[in-house]
């Protein structure tokens, strides 16, 4: 058995991928299967070294590929163990293929994403091209803003791939080197008190059962397919409620309130920023500049990415002073109108039939540095757009013309 | 567990196996004929006669789109299909978790389980190598049967790197300027022991007894063990149903298929043909080699003869070898 | 906040004072980040690593663009790297030279701004015998820090960080460097 | 035949094993192996390569074949030693619908 190294709630300088490592630990999954890829290596490298010294119990395979990482935790999701991984841009495009078959056959998997530019040109850095890209696979996705964010986001996580209700992969992105190679101060819980929140996972049809041999992932033809996509679509609407019942078990557990979105200085907002992931951060610190100027801006940070919370969105909005909104994009979809989240903002507008002025912002591909300075850029093609002003529906921050 | 003694684990005459579940249903909906069922289910009498409960990873290939469309499953085993490329690695994290559960004492501890990740050739000498080499790398507790059927049969007859030379498939097809396959088969099995396992056999469900003594040993084998098994395939190599067997029989005795194992690092021939068949009586039985008995081919018929001939020499070496008293 | 940028070159040992920085900081119940600037560089090669230090939560997630403290690892980057960028003239200079802070204000035209130099190249080879300058320039830091962390917090990470890692001789000639640097950096 | 989403098992497990008896392969025959008891010598030559499973053994004895799901390969007949087994064409057997 692993021996209990924190008793209380400790403060730690830790890096994202640290605290994700510190998250695993505690959880103290059955099997890791991983791959090592920039700028997950870290993460990883940790966890074997929890390994090597009988920290965790878990059965760890460091596998030859990332395909074969989230194979091998199909493999033991089926087989009815707890089973993690954690990966990096490319890596998640490698393993696309089996995370669709990870959420098609319903197996609660828990991810983290260092979310990482994807090729062509090669590079390293920090952005959200990768979970964006695989967005339509059928898993939840949750996005942190900073390291604490991540550590709190995985252990949740757990509960929530595992639910009755969803029984579906969950993958919780950070943005690369920003966060999982910056040092922060991160708030760890107890060994016990997340082992206890955690709590078993529930076995479902199980391979082991030898008594009861089960059949996983038949071939389901024309007449039986889109009655299991269905169920997946299902699942995904029931995983609104299980985040945000997680979350509330999450702040009675440890005080700390976790929702679908987080809303910063909304309430009397006149330009509204919306964005996803460690740039939140830096939005909330030029808000708090732009209104000792005067400037009214708020901001929705985006937790749950899928299912998207369209209705938590729509009300911070519409509780604001709205004029107009900027959306940011760390992503491309070329040949879309916007970023991904653009397209999302719009489909929940549509939903309350409303129609704001909106723009876009594609910003800090492949790590590029959205500094302080950047944002107020945005935040002035904002307050233009809300003026009348024509400005383009997509801009490049921090972009050499 | 203690290594076993393969010796003294004997296999009851067929009779005494006829009394055990058959764990592969009837219903699955292989074409007649088929020799993937026939390799499974000696598999599973062996493990029936042993006391084995097999849990299967399957690659996807015509075994496992043929076993399981919703809402039947042919299988009586825990069996998991994950993609293509992958079975490999699928069963790495069963058997992984298995030994996880087991150690935190969740698992019933008087089951007696094997690990088995079957693929055709294509899922395992062409997509899933890499996953399969990682996974016998890695020396997780299980038996990789590839049923070799030599090309992708599921699909309809495409080349792979099983396809022997001069066979007749759809993506390399005979032709004014083609004479079907120009490479010769991969030697999967000896691509398979160089990865220092424990054990590798190549086997063919025509020769049975062989088949459940190798079958027998990589059950008892602690560690990944390699298993090739003649698969044949009527309907892609364009032979006669009826006549599997014997076309198993003849690869076997003509050398083409010869049967071997290598149990920690030493070479054995099983089986030695006393008076070796030409391989063309090999080929005559099959559609997909007609084109080669057509005038003027004789020649490519003597040169497949010729790397029969090299592999089966190239197997006594090593043999010779890997025997030798030092 | 107090915003701090460090000039090294690869291998020099920067990213990791920082961090023990960032460490120290938030073990004395403050806020601190350490966020270093990856390239695909190696060792030798010049590099930037940054701190931010506060008694209250910090959300910035960017480069350090205005930083309050520069800190030179490498004295011959002085001249290659714009050491200056960015800063305004209540910037506070960390140099490792063996000149006096008037001396490098001359030799480098630098206006305004405090400067702090200390020779840690020095203090590297003579307690280290290597050229490891990162932890007596942390030394020197946390001086130009003026009492916003506690030079003994510092020695308390430098041997969490190092003491499964190094010999026990080794990380006490860390500790007496850092401590060497911390009194005899001089500043103007 | 197949249930509406809601009542399905999750993610396309088959909860029951072996259930692809329920579906009737035999239909596929056009020869079917007719035995005959007396030839046969009990070798099992049959069972062991059948590929559908459809040699019918009763306390180690074969008894017949499995006309629900053999698919009339002929494997059983072509190898059995003693001629026990004969392909016959399956019209002979089935009556007109």
């Amino acid at each position: 058995m692993k021996p209990e190294l924190i008793k209380e709630v400790t403060y730690v300088p830790y890096s994202g991928n640290m605290a994700a490592a510190e998250a695993m630990r505690q959880i103290n999954p059955d099997v890791v299967a991983a791959y090592p890829i920039t700028p997950q290596t870290e993460l990883m490298q940790f966890f074997a070294d929890f390994v090597a010294n009988g920290l965790v119990d878990t059965e760890y395979i460091p596998v030859e590929s990332e395909h074969s990482a989230m194979s091998a935790c199909v493999g033991a999701a089926a087989a009815g163990s707890r089973s993690m991984t954690a990966t990096a841009g490319p890596g998640l495009a490698y393993m696309w293929e089996i995370l669709g078959i990870a959420s098609g056959m319903r197996l609660p998997i828990t991810m983290t994403v260092v979310n990482r530019a994807l090729s062509a040109p090669i590079n390293i850095h920090g952005d959200q091209s990768d979970m964006m890209g695989a967005r339509d696979q059928g898993w939840i996705m949750l996005f942190s803003e900073n390291a604490e964010e991540q550590y709190d986001n995985l252990i949740q996580a757990i509960k929530i791939a595992e639910d009755e209700r969803t029984r579906l992969p969950v993958m919780v992105g950070m943005d690369g080197f920003v966060i999982s190679h910056a040092i922060e101060r991160v708030r760890l819980l107890p060994d016990k008190a997340v082992e206890e929140f955690v709590g078993e996972p529930k076995v479902m049809y199980s391979l082991l059962d030898v008594d009861n041999p089960v059949t996983h992932g038949a071939v389901a033809m024309t007449d039986s397919y889109m009655e299991f996509k269905r169920q997946q679509r299902d699942a995904m609407e029931k995983a609104y409620k299980v985040i945000r019942e997680v979350g509330e078990a999450f702040e009675e557990a440890f005080g700390k309130r976790y929702e679908h979105i987080e809303t910063y200085k909304i309430d009397d907002a006149d330009y509204v920023l919306i964005v996803i992931g460690s740039a939140a951060g830096t939005a909330k610190f030029v808000i708090d500049r732009m209104r000792e100027k005067g400037d009214k801006v708020g901001l929705i940070k985006i937790r749950t990415y899928r299912p998207f919370p369209y209705y938590d969105v729509m009300d911070a909005i519409e509780s604001s002073n709205c004029k107009a909104i900027g959306v940011f994009d760390r992503a491309e979809t070329f040949g879309a109108v916007g970023g991904p989240l653009f397209s999302d903002i719009a489909a929940a507008m549509y939903l309350r039939g409303k129609s704001y002025p909106m723009i876009d912002f594609i910003y800090g591909l492949g790590g590029r540095d959205t500094n302080v300075n950047h944002i107020e850029e945005a935040i002035d093609k904002v307050k233009k757009l809300a003026a009348g002003e024509e400005v383009p529906l997509t801009n490049y921050l921090n972009l050499k013309e | 567990m203690a290594q076993v003694n393969a010796s003294e684990v004997k296999i009851p005459p067929l009779k005494k196996l006829t009394n055990y579940p058959e764990k592969l249903a009837p219903g699955h909906r292989l074409c007649a004929g088929c020799g993937a069922s026939i390799i499974i289910r000696q598999m599973f009498m062996v493990a029936n006669a042993l006391g084995y409960e097999l849990v299967i990873a399957n690659a996807t290939g015509c075994v496992e789109v043929c076993t399981t469309i919703y809402p039947y499953t042919a299988w009586r085993s825990p069996w998991i299909h994950n993609a293509f490329e992958n079975a490999a690695s699928t069963i790495a994290g069963v058997e992984a978790a298995y030994k996880a559960l087991k150690r935190k004492g969740k698992l019933p501890t008087d089951k007696k389980i094997k690990f088995v990740a079957l693929g055709g050739d294509g899922g395992t000498y062409d997509i899933g190598f890499q996953a399969l080499s990682g996974a016998l790398e890695r020396g997780h507790d299980f038996i990789y049967v590839c049923y070799d059927n030599e090309a992708y049969m599921n699909t309809g007859i495409q080349r792979s790197s099983a396809t022997p030379k001069y066979a007749n498939t759809t993506t390399q097809p005979v032709g004014k300027c083609s004479l079907g396959k120009p490479q010769h088969k991969k030697w999967m099995p000896e691509v398979a022991a160089a990865h220092g396992i424990p054990y590798v056999a190549q086997v063919s469900p025509s020769h049975w007894k062989d088949f459940f003594e190798k079958f027998k040993k990589a059950l008892l084998t602690e560690g990944p063990s390699y298993v090739n098994a003649f698969c044949v395939c009527p309907r892609g190599w364009r032979s006669k149903e009826e006549e599997g067997m014997t076309i198993a029989k003849l690869a076997v005795e003509t050398n083409y298929w010869p049967l071997f194992e290598v149990e920690n690092g030493k070479w054995r021939i099983t089986h030695r043909p006393r008076n070796p068949k030409p391989v063309a009586e090999f080929l005559r039985k099959q559609g997909r080699f007609k084109h080669l008995f057509k005038p003027g081919n004789e020649d490519r018929i003597e040169e497949i003869q010729r790397e029969v001939d090299k592999r089966w020499d190239w197997l006594n070496k090593m043999e010779e070898l890997t025997n030798r008293e030092e | 906040m107090i915003e701090i940028r460090w000039h090294a070159r690869g291998g020099q040992g920067a990213v990791t004072a920082s961090k023990i920085l960032a460490s120290a900081v938030i073990r004395e119940g403050k806020y601190a980040q350490s966020n270093p600037d990856y390239g695909a560089e190696r060792s030798g090669a010049p590099l930037r690593t940054y701190n931010r230090v506060s008694e209250k939560p910090i959300t910035l997630h960017c480069m350090v663009l205005n930083p309050d403290i520069v800190v030179v690892v490498d004295p011959t980057l002085l001249r290659s790297v714009p050491i200056l960028e960015g800063t305004d003239e209540n910037a506070v200079l960390v140099i490792n030279t063996n000149k006096s802070p008037s001396e490098i204000r001359e030799k480098l035209g630098i206006e305004g701004r405090k400067i702090y130099t200390v020779d840690a190249t020095k203090i590297a080879m003579e307690e280290l015998k290597r050229p490891l300058m990162n932890i007596p320039m942390l030394g020197a830091l946390v001086k130009a820090l003026n009492g916003i962390v506690d030079i003994k917090t510092v020695e308390e990470d430098i041997k969490k960080t190092f003491g499964k890692k190094v010999s026990e001789e080794i990380l006490s000639a860390n500790i007496k460097a850092l401590y060497r640097a911390y009194e005899e950096v001089k500043s103007e | 035949m197949i249930k509406g989403w809601k009542d399905l098992p999750i993610g396309g497990v088959l909860p029951e094993p072996g259930t692809s008896e329920k579906y009737n392969t035999g239909e596929w025959r056009a020869w079917r192996p007719v035995f005959e008891k007396d030839k046969c010598v009990n070798c099992m030559i049959c069972w062991v390569f059948c590929p559908d499973s459809c040699i019918l053994v009763e306390n180690e004895q074969m008894v017949g074949v499995d006309y629900d799901h053999c698919k009339g390969c002929g494997i059983c007949a072509h190898e059995c030693p003693t001629k026990a087994l004969e392909m016959k064409p399956e019209y002979l057997f089935r009556e007109e619908d």
